[in-house]
């Protein structure tokens, strides 16, 4: 134990030394003043190591003077104070380092001296346990502040520093005469004494007013909503080092005593005032932030939105009425709330200290040529916006599930928050990783520090989460997803990479075969595990220009799917999902130009996420179980989350791009794997809620239609695109949507439908996306009309794709028709008479596209620019024709399937007896038609064998000619453009039904985006700049506080 | 109560120059005019009637000092709290100099710089 | 089995020699209406045998070289899985190989076949033809699958056999009679199936020569014509089969094939061509209308 | 350039022989598929031979757009070097066996345009010609009266002027490779 | 417009300040006061003012109670006090240190009776201001008022003078000085005493004497020293400033 007025003393006492040292020798002072931070920071540290560690059982009282408490001032360090003292040193280490790095600004002796009595303020701030003391460190930080946001000299920073100058003084005259009316009406300034007073009291109005005019105070320098003009101005405006450890440390001191003082004062409104001013301050600054477009302001909208989210935090932690757990997760969500925005966001300022320019256009592709920054900057979004594993998600986690039901508002407002904060950081993410930027400043050691730090608390914050919350992680897929991460280390040869990812692919199915049971579970896991390992086995012959994060974050996604196979409890579930969400954002973002879509993506996902944690929130319990709830709200919740890895229209336009621009290697991942698991999710829902609800038949139907209609839409949009991937990727998200609809339709066949089409999509668009990979490896672009003819080139690939398309058509005798077949007899047994129609229309559109792909790509002519491409390369040969096999064995033997999916659905209660049985002649018999795979593949082959032999034997000389040979008026096609009809190929059927694909849907969510923007526009010109206007909302403000929170009569 | 009421009167003449006052000169001065408010309410929150000042330098007051001397402690605090005023008014100076030196301007419309 | 085989192969002979017979026949109509003379009836029987004695061929590939093939096999696919006389051993082929829904997906496979290969002629008319094909495809179909829908669902089954066992008992019970609308709905959707006037937008031999077998010469056209006739007829066995009760012995099937068969062939001399937007509109609004109403009838009374 | 089989191949490999010659010569004559070549006036005449008022169809003849499918190219008037090039083309994209009708006085001795330095006044210096038929223009009687003689001299076996095109090919190549100065053979040949 | 505005804004906000001042009734004790709100005080020491007062010269020996308190119960407060003016020093000759950007400024020469009489009072005020501040525990006044009248006669010798320059280095070791012995008495209190700042180091003495109350004397001088020094700097920060071009 160090004692804590040791800190303080010596600091101070350091202070006017180097007032002394720095008329003498510059460098010495230096020294001496990192001697000093380095001796708080080892002093702080062994003080809260002490209370960790538990060597420190009851909080440090220290009595200056020593005069017990009412009478003379003392220090009060507690296990939070204690906790606070070591991220203010660390931080200010931190800040203080990178600035020395950097070159203290001159003269550096007086800087250093408000730089250490900064950090003593706002230490004094935590430690102190007396309010007038309070309030003179209060000033020490303030001035010090004022001086260092100046430091720049700029007329931006001095503007800043008066702006904070002047609504700072306001703010600590408001404290000053709270202080001293508490003074006089408890006739003590000892803050214990007057928590131990005021528990006496009958709280009066008056009473209240006094606390009210110290929390006015307080909330100004909290910087809530409408009087926190000045903080944004001093985050534009000031050194970012500043403004990194004025938002790391000194408000976060600000914040402490606001939660401390809370506690002692008692104020009946409190949670009120938290919650309106934390929640208000929490959502319009993460709105504001939209079109925000100088990067330090936005981070300063960032700020300011998170200290909204601690005061909201500090009211629920402060709420008496609610149960003491929830208020203890509280506590443990707003210590990690603080430790993660300090760190990242001083490590952010600090990286935006290496940046020259303001504008967020400057930080265009700044991520691309510095991979250590980029490293340190995802870091810090991620954490910010609370991505897995890093702090923020676990804390935010934690804040969510202890929050109690009647406040679910509240959960509600926390995640729209949580996602515009989304939209904009990743804007941002995603205009500093598009292109080629500069070459940024190296001064990296300090935000790398910060992001280590984090990285060590986000692991240190999961093991406490599962502790806390009772959710056992399965031990083993975190030591898989370790290593798979840790996989990174062989970036430097991709197939030392790919070899070390199929191994451990490898030995994780060795692991977990005991769990691929006959359940859902295990047969999604199956599906993961075998998928994933045919499809990284393809990714091999185009591994060279890879990232080096390709494979580790491709092995996380795979196995962040077995843990979500693999998961009993909704909460688990949730964690994996959002880690498998944002790996693959990674990946997405990989593509040379799927910035944009890996953006789009991003939000969607993120916002289907906290959709389903909301849905997750209100479940009353979080095993996945049969669960009573009533109302649709938690099922629709639930699914939405779902139904965006569905990509299920309306929520499909990410998938266009996402699915488009993603690295090639990553695409058929996304497509064959990634949107099952949305099925399975589904399923989960279906099976445990919707199936108990009373509204569930009609929220059936609704999803039905939405099923149904993704299916038309999407195959329809699929018609007219031009590109390989995007068409597929609109296929795919079709097909997906059919799956939706067996699982919709909830009969025992409905089901078997919708598992066999979930296998069976996986099967044939698995196949048609790594042949995709191939092609485009081969050719060069994706672009539709630049290819044809590839025939000749590979015909391997094509067969492949033939045999695909003919299942995706669902012709028989592939494997396609099987699902095709299973979900009419399903559609038609429950009478649902429209949506068949609709549903036997998309799959009559499909041929449309089907036949495009295979023409475009194919047939037609070869272009001269192609004639030197090649068969694909093996490892995606070998792929392609083990799920060729798959399809033909499927299509002939569908029992391969459908056995084990009905060994699957045998399990679960309700879908035993699909009515479907196996005869001889007949096969596939439902109790409405039948089906004999095995007669219509050995009919199909046989008579086509028969034909073909005698055709080869009758048929007249065939010759074969040139590709430009053919019947053209004579004429002699020279070029190939002349004759190749590649482009457009259904451009009369777009003019049919040019209404039908109105970009309706794209219109509607651009428009949200547009019209937010806009709005957020608007109302920021709320902050005009005009200081007179700061002060007259704080002290409207002021007003208001005092008038609506007084309570009493 | 006239003590009080004058105080308040001079805390928020201060903050009409800060609200109203288009010179960053005269904002700063709003500032020391509220400062100077504070203190005399916080002095005359410390009086009490007929008593002296706290300081014993007769022997008859060392006997139930309390009882004869008004409240010492806002006069303890008023002391911190005037150089605190003084401080932060060197320090808003200090910037308003220089300031004026980049734009040679004390008008606060040329500081809207940062904004939205 | 074997017999199955053997008796299905007589009937695809049949089925074969039906179709270019009432191809013949339509070819003969047509000219008398047009006031003149016309080829035989036996007129395409002639040009399949001069097509398939021809003595060279060109090919442009493999999937070139399978068009026919595929052509082939899907209309004598279609045909042998169609019941022509149900319950009968010998003529309702290889019915026990699937329901409607397996005719209805195996219908494309000709097409399909068929069109790739005439894409890889590398004829620009080829692919024009095919996707006006395959757009008017997805017209025709709405209406088609609206009457289809009803029957199955209103039989409850949805195999073949099970429909026309369901309209047994007398011609009023036929679906023609019970569900008008649906039936005229199929019946306007049968017109696109034939791609004949007024939707004969697939060849259009004044605007793309004769679009997708453009490149097809000799036995590939004699194969396809064969495919082309086979599917004809298997279609006109469907209809049979769903809307006019199946047929009881093959005279009667005969007649009632027939009698479809002149349908699409009157509207087919007195109209003239639309454009696919036409085309693919008229199918979306006046046969999906009218089909609607048995739709909604079923969807009420359910 | 791969083996072109047509070229290399043995004329009497696709002469018919055979139970089936009889019956192959008579559907061949019953089947005559056209390709009008209307590279004169000639092609108005052949819009109502084979129409209603004429009827040809009644013979078992139809146009066809491509000439992969036709039997028949009709060379309907006075030819030029351009449209020479075009007709040689159109002939060698015919499938075996083919045959040529030359319409009218030009294709003959170039008719009224026999000294216009541009008109090719012999069309069977470069085509085997089966049939010709005068007149200028021949009216539509006379066209059917020629195909009727081209129908039976398929009958008899003896319309094969594209065999005599396949021997003496390079008497034909020749010829049109005198006339044709610019003789661009397309990157693949025929 | 405006100004009406902000003078609604002020009155309701002044409504509020004297709603809360008005439930402290002017004069009043405050013990009496704490009497309105809590029924039941049983507690002797509610008012801390009480134990100050009548303690205060018990365990100080300081005459001057608010010295007493300034110094001692609430010196932390003192030398968060004493650090706040070495903030505004110090932050006011960093920002000032490069500042040369003024206009030409035409001072006015100091008339003949200001010129003389600052010489004579330059040392009798310097003299006063140590007075003030070494009697801080017996008289009214301190360390803090001392320290401001050795800087006013400092200032008024800047106004009277163009050649009076005080030595800067000089007067910042001073408050560096000043402010470590503020500091290292506290220390002293924590290793030798009780606690920090604790004023059992030195013997206490009597009463209403000279050399009495511990270290609160000690602790005066230091800040008269440091506050003299650092206003002194701080106006002689100014006006250097305004000398330069």
């Amino acid at each position: 134990m160090v004692n804590p007025i040791l800190i303080i003393a010596i600091t101070l006492a350091s202070a006017f030394f180097i007032g002394i040292l720095q008329v003498y020798s510059k460098l010495w002072a230096k020294v001496f003043f990192f001697l000093v931070l380095i001796f708080d920071f080892v002093a702080a540290g062994a003080n809260f190591y002490g209370f960790l560690s538990g060597k420190i059982t009851s909080p440090i009282l220290v009595k200056i003077g020593g005069f017990p408490p009412p009478i003379g001032i003392n220090l009060f360090v507690g296990k939070a104070e204690a906790a606070m003292g070591f991220l203010i040193f660390t931080i200010t280490l931190l800040g203080a380092y990178h600035l020395a790095r950097r070159g203290i600004p001159e003269p550096q002796g007086k800087a250093m001296v408000l730089f250490l009595l900064l950090s003593l303020g706002a230490a004094g701030i935590t430690f102190t346990g007396d309010f007038f003391n309070l309030f003179v460190f209060i000033e020490i930080t303030s001035i010090a502040a004022y001086g260092l946001v100046a430091s720049a000299k700029t007329e931006k920073s001095l503007e800043a520093a008066f702006k904070y100058m002047v609504i700072g003084s306001i703010s600590s005259t408001f404290i000053l005469l709270g202080v001293v009316f508490l003074y006089k009406a408890t006739g003590s300034l000892n803050m214990l004494d007057i928590a131990k007073k005021v528990k006496t009291f009958p709280l009066t109005p008056v009473f209240s007013l006094i606390s009210l005019v110290f929390f006015a105070g307080l909330l100004i320098e909290l910087e809530v909503f409408p009087i926190n003009g000045w903080a944004l101005d001093v985050y534009q405006g000031a050194d970012p080092v500043v403004v990194a450890v004025l938002t790391g440390a000194a408000v976060k001191a600000f914040y402490l005593i606001f939660i401390k003082a809370g506690g002692y004062l008692a104020l009946p409104s409190f949670f009120q005032l938290s919650l309106i001013f934390g929640g208000g301050t929490y959502l319009v600054s993460q709105f504001l932030a939209w079109r925000q477009r100088d990067v330090r302001r936005l981070l300063g909208y960032s700020s300011v939105a998170q200290l909204g989210l601690l005061i909201l935090s500090a009211g629920f932690f402060l709420n008496n009425s609610l149960p003491s757990s929830s208020r203890h997760f509280i506590a443990l969500a707003i210590v990690l709330f603080v430790f993660n925005h300090s760190f990242a966001k001083s490590s952010l300022f600090l990286l935006v200290d290496n940046v020259e320019t303001r504008e967020m256009e400057g930080w265009k592709g700044i991520l691309k040529r510095n991979p250590l920054f980029k490293f340190i900057f995802s870091t810090s979004v991620f954490s910010i916006t609370g991505v897995p594993p890093f702090p923020g998600f676990w804390a935010k986690l934690l804040l969510i599930f202890a929050i109690p039901k009647e406040y679910a508002w509240v959960v509600g407002l926390i995640l729209l928050g949580a996602v515009a904060e989304i939209v904009y950081y990743f804007r941002f993410y995603r205009i500093a990783s598009d292109g080629e930027g500069e070459k940024v400043k190296k001064n990296l050691a300090s935000p790398l520090a910060a992001s280590l730090i984090l990285i060590t608390g986000g692991g240190v914050a999961w093991s406490m989460f599962s502790g806390y919350m009772g959710i056992m992680f399965n031990s083993l897929i975190i030591v898989f997803l370790m290593v798979a991460a840790a996989i990174y280390i062989f970036g430097f040869s991709k197939p030392l990479q790919w070899t070390a990812s199929l191994v451990l692919l490898g030995y994780g199915i060795y692991r977990f075969l005991p769990s691929m049971k006959a359940n859902l579970h295990g047969f999604f896991l199956a599906l993961v595990f075998f998928g994933g390992a045919i499809l990284l086995f393809a990714t091999y012959p185009t591994s060279k220009r890879l990232s080096w994060s390709f494979y580790p974050a491709y092995l996380v996604v795979i196995f962040s799917l077995v843990g979500i196979a693999l998961s009993t409890s909704w909460l688990n579930l949730f964690v994996y999902w959002e880690l498998m969400s944002w790996s693959s954002f990674l990946l997405v973002n990989m593509g040379k130009k799927a910035k944009r879509a890996a953006w789009i993506y991003a939000i969607f996902s993120s916002a289907g996420a906290y959709s389903m944690l909301a849905g997750i929130y209100l479940l009353p319990k979080l095993s996945i179980s049969k669960i009573g709830v009533t109302g649709v709200l938690i099922p629709v919740l639930l699914i939405t989350g779902f139904l965006v890895k569905m990509a299920t229209s309306p929520l499909h336009i990410w998938a266009r791009d996402a699915y488009g621009e993603s690295p090639d290697e990553f695409t058929p991942l996304l497509s064959g794997i990634m949107s099952k698991i949305g099925v399975f999710g589904s399923a989960l829902v279906f099976l445990y809620v919707i199936a108990n609800i009373s509204s569930g038949p009609a929220l059936r139907y609704g999803l039905a239609w939405l099923g149904v209609l993704t299916a038309f839409f999407m195959t329809l949009l699929a018609v007219f695109q031009e590109d390989l991937k995007k068409l597929l990727a609109y296929s795919s998200v079709g097909q997906v949507g059919y799956i939706l609809l067996g699982l919709a339709i909830a009969t025992p066949l409905g089901w078997n439908a919708a598992l066999y089409h979930t296998v069976d999509h996986f099967i044939f668009k698995g196949l048609l996306f790594v042949a995709a990979a191939g092609i485009i490896y081969r050719v060069g672009t994706s672009y539709l009309p630049h290819m044809g003819g590839l025939i000749r080139r590979m015909p391997l690939t094509f067969l492949a794709v033939l045999i695909a398309i003919i299942s995706l058509a669902g012709i028989p005798p592939m494997a396609g028709f099987a699902g095709k077949w299973l979900l009419y007899s399903a559609l038609i047994e429950k009478q649902w008479v429209f949506i068949t129609v609709v549903a036997f229309l998309a799959s009559t559109l499909a041929f449309l596209y089907c036949f495009k792909i295979l023409h475009t790509v194919f047939l037609g002519q070869l272009q001269d620019e192609n004639k030197n491409a090649r068969e694909v390369p093996f490892p995606i040969a070998a792929a392609e024709t083990i799920l060729l096999v798959a399809t033909v064995a499927i299509g002939a033997f569908p029992r391969l399937l459908l056995d084990p999916i009905n060994k699957v659905l045998n399990k679960i209660p309700g879908m035993k007896n699909s009515g479907l049985f196996y005869e001889k002649t007949l096969g596939a018999v439902s109790k409405l038609g039948h089906w004999n795979a095995l007669f219509l593949m050995v009919f199909t082959v046989g008579s086509f064998i028969f034909a073909l032999i005698f055709f080869a034997l009758t048929s007249a000389r065939v010759r074969e000619v040139k590709q430009l040979d053919v019947g053209y008026a004579g004429e002699v096609p020279r070029q190939v453009e002349d004759l190749h009809f590649g482009y457009d190929l259904y451009a009369h059927f777009r003019r049919t039904v040019k209404w039908l694909i109105y970009p309706l849907v794209s219109k509607i969510w651009k428009g949200i985006y547009e019209w937010t923007g806009t709005f957020a526009e608007v109302l920021r010109r709320f902050y005009t700049g005009n200081i007179n206007t700061y002060a007259a909302y704080v002290i409207l403000i002021s007003i208001l506080i005092l008038h609506f929170f007084a309570g009493g009569k | 109560m006239f003590f009080f009421a004058s105080s308040i009167a001079l805390i928020l003449i201060g903050l009409y120059a800060v609200l109203v006052k288009r010179n960053i000169m005269k904002m700063v001065i709003g500032l020391s005019i509220m400062d100077t408010g504070v203190n005399i309410l916080i002095i005359s929150l410390g009086f009490i009637r007929g008593k002296t000042a706290p300081i014993i330098n007769a022997k008859d007051l060392l006997v139930r000092t309390s009882s004869k001397v008004v409240d010492p402690v806002p006069q303890a605090l008023v002391l911190t709290a005037i150089v605190i005023g003084v401080a932060v008014t060197a320090a808003a100076l200090s910037i308003v100099m220089l300031m004026y030196s980049k734009k040679k301007s004390l008008e606060i419309e040329e500081y809207k710089e940062l904004k939205w | 089995m074997g017999v199955k085989i053997f008796y299905a192969f007589i009937a695809l002979i049949g089925g074969i020699a039906y179709g270019l017979l009432l191809g013949g026949i339509s070819r003969k109509i047509t000219a008398r209406m047009q006031n003149r003379r016309g080829p035989t009836v036996f007129q395409n029987f002639i040009d399949v045998w001069k097509l398939f004695r021809k003595k060279t061929a060109i090919s442009h590939g493999v999937m070139f070289y399978l068009a026919p093939i595929f052509r082939l096999l899907g209309g004598a696919g279609t045909f042998l899985l169609v019941p022509i006389v149900v319950g009968n051993f010998y003529l309702s082929n290889f019915s026990f190989g699937g329901d409607l829904i397996v005719i209805m997906y195996f219908m494309v496979m000709g097409c399909l076949g068929m069109a790739l290969g005439a894409a890889e002629s590398g004829h620009p008319h080829a692919p024009i033809g095919v996707t006006r094909g395959l757009a008017q495809m997805a017209g025709q179909e709405l209406p088609f699958i609206i009457s289809v829908v009803v029957l199955m669902i209103v039989d409850k089954t949805t195999s073949v056999e099970g429909i026309v066992m369901a309209q047994q008992g007398g011609i009023l019970h036929w679906h023609i009679f019970t569900y008008p609308f649906a039936a005229i709905a199929a019946f306007i959707s049968l017109l696109g199936m034939m791609t004949s006037y007024p939707f004969e937008i697939v060849m259009a031999p004044q605007e793309i020569a004769i679009g997708p077998p453009t490149e097809f010469s000799s036995t590939f056209l004699s194969y396809m014509f064969s495919g082309r006739s086979v599917f004809a007829v298997a279609k006109y066995v469907l209809f049979m089969d769903l809307f006019l009760g199946g047929a009881t012995n093959l005279l009667w099937a005969f007649l009632k094939t027939f009698l479809i068969f002149l349908w699409p062939l009157f509207i087919t001399d007195v109209f003239p061509r639309f454009k696919l937007e036409q085309s693919v509109s008229f199918f979306w609004t006046w046969p999906t209308l009218i089909g609607l109403i048995d739709l909604l009838r079923i969807y009420i009374v359910r | 350039m791969g083996k072109d089989k047509f070229l290399n191949e043995k004329p009497e490999k696709l002469t018919y022989s055979g139970v089936f010659k009889k019956i192959d010569n008579w559907a061949r004559a019953r089947s005559l598929w056209v390709v009008a070549y209307g590279t004169g006036c000639g092609a108005i005449e052949l819009r109502p031979t084979f129409t209603s008022r004429f009827d040809a169809e009644r013979f078992g003849m139809r146009m066809v757009g491509t000439p992969r499918q036709a039997d028949v190219i009709v060379v309907s008037g006075y030819l030029t070097v351009k449209t020479l090039k075009r007709v040689i083309r159109v002939y060698e994209q015919m499938q075996s066996p083919k045959y040529v009708v030359a319409l009218g006085a030009c294709p003959i001795n170039g008719g009224m345009y026999y000294d216009s330095y541009n008109a090719i006044n012999r069309l069977d210096l470069y085509l085997p010609v089966d049939i010709w038929v005068t007149g200028c223009m021949p009216r539509p009687e006379a066209i059917l009266a020629g195909f009727k003689r081209l129908q039976e001299l398929i009958d008899d076996g003896k319309a094969d002027g594209w065999k005599k095109y396949i021997e003496a090919l390079d008497w034909y190549r020749g010829n049109q490779r005198k006339i044709i100065k610019n003789w661009r053979m397309p990157n693949y040949n025929w | 417009m405006r100004k009406w505005i902000a003078i609604t804004f002020l009155l309701i906000l002044g409504f509020f300040m004297l709603r809360i001042a008005g439930a402290f009734p002017f004069g009043e004790n405050t013990w009496k006061v704490a009497r309105q709100y809590v029924k039941n005080v049983t507690e002797e020491k509610w008012w801390v003012a009480e134990h100050y007062v009548d303690k205060g010269i018990k365990e100080n020996r300081g005459s001057n109670l608010v010295t007493s308190i300034v110094v001692n119960y609430r010196g932390f407060d003192t030398l968060g006090e004493v650090t706040v003016l070495f903030l505004a020093a110090t932050a006011l000759a960093f920002l000032l240190s490069s500042c040369t950007c003024f206009r030409k400024y035409e001072r006015i020469e100091a008339s003949l009776i200001l010129k003389t009489a600052s010489d004579t009072l330059y040392p009798l005020l310097i003299l006063f201001g140590a007075y003030i501040f070494i009697h801080g525990h017996l008289t009214p006044g301190g360390g803090f008022q001392g320290g401001t009248v050795i800087a006013s006669a400092v200032m008024l010798m800047l106004l009277a003078h163009f050649s009076f320059h005080p030595n800067h280095e000089v007067l910042s070791v001073t408050e560096g000085l000043a402010g470590i012995v503020f500091a290292a008495i506290g220390l002293a209190g924590l290793i030798w005493g009780r606690s920090f700042l604790a004023n059992n180091i030195l013997p206490l003495g009597h009463w209403n004497r000279l050399f009495s109350a511990g270290v609160i004397p000690l602790i005066y001088i230091a800040i008269g020293f440091k506050v003299g020094s650092e206003l002194s700097g701080l106006i002689t920060d100014m006006f250097k400033v305004t000398k330069e071009e």
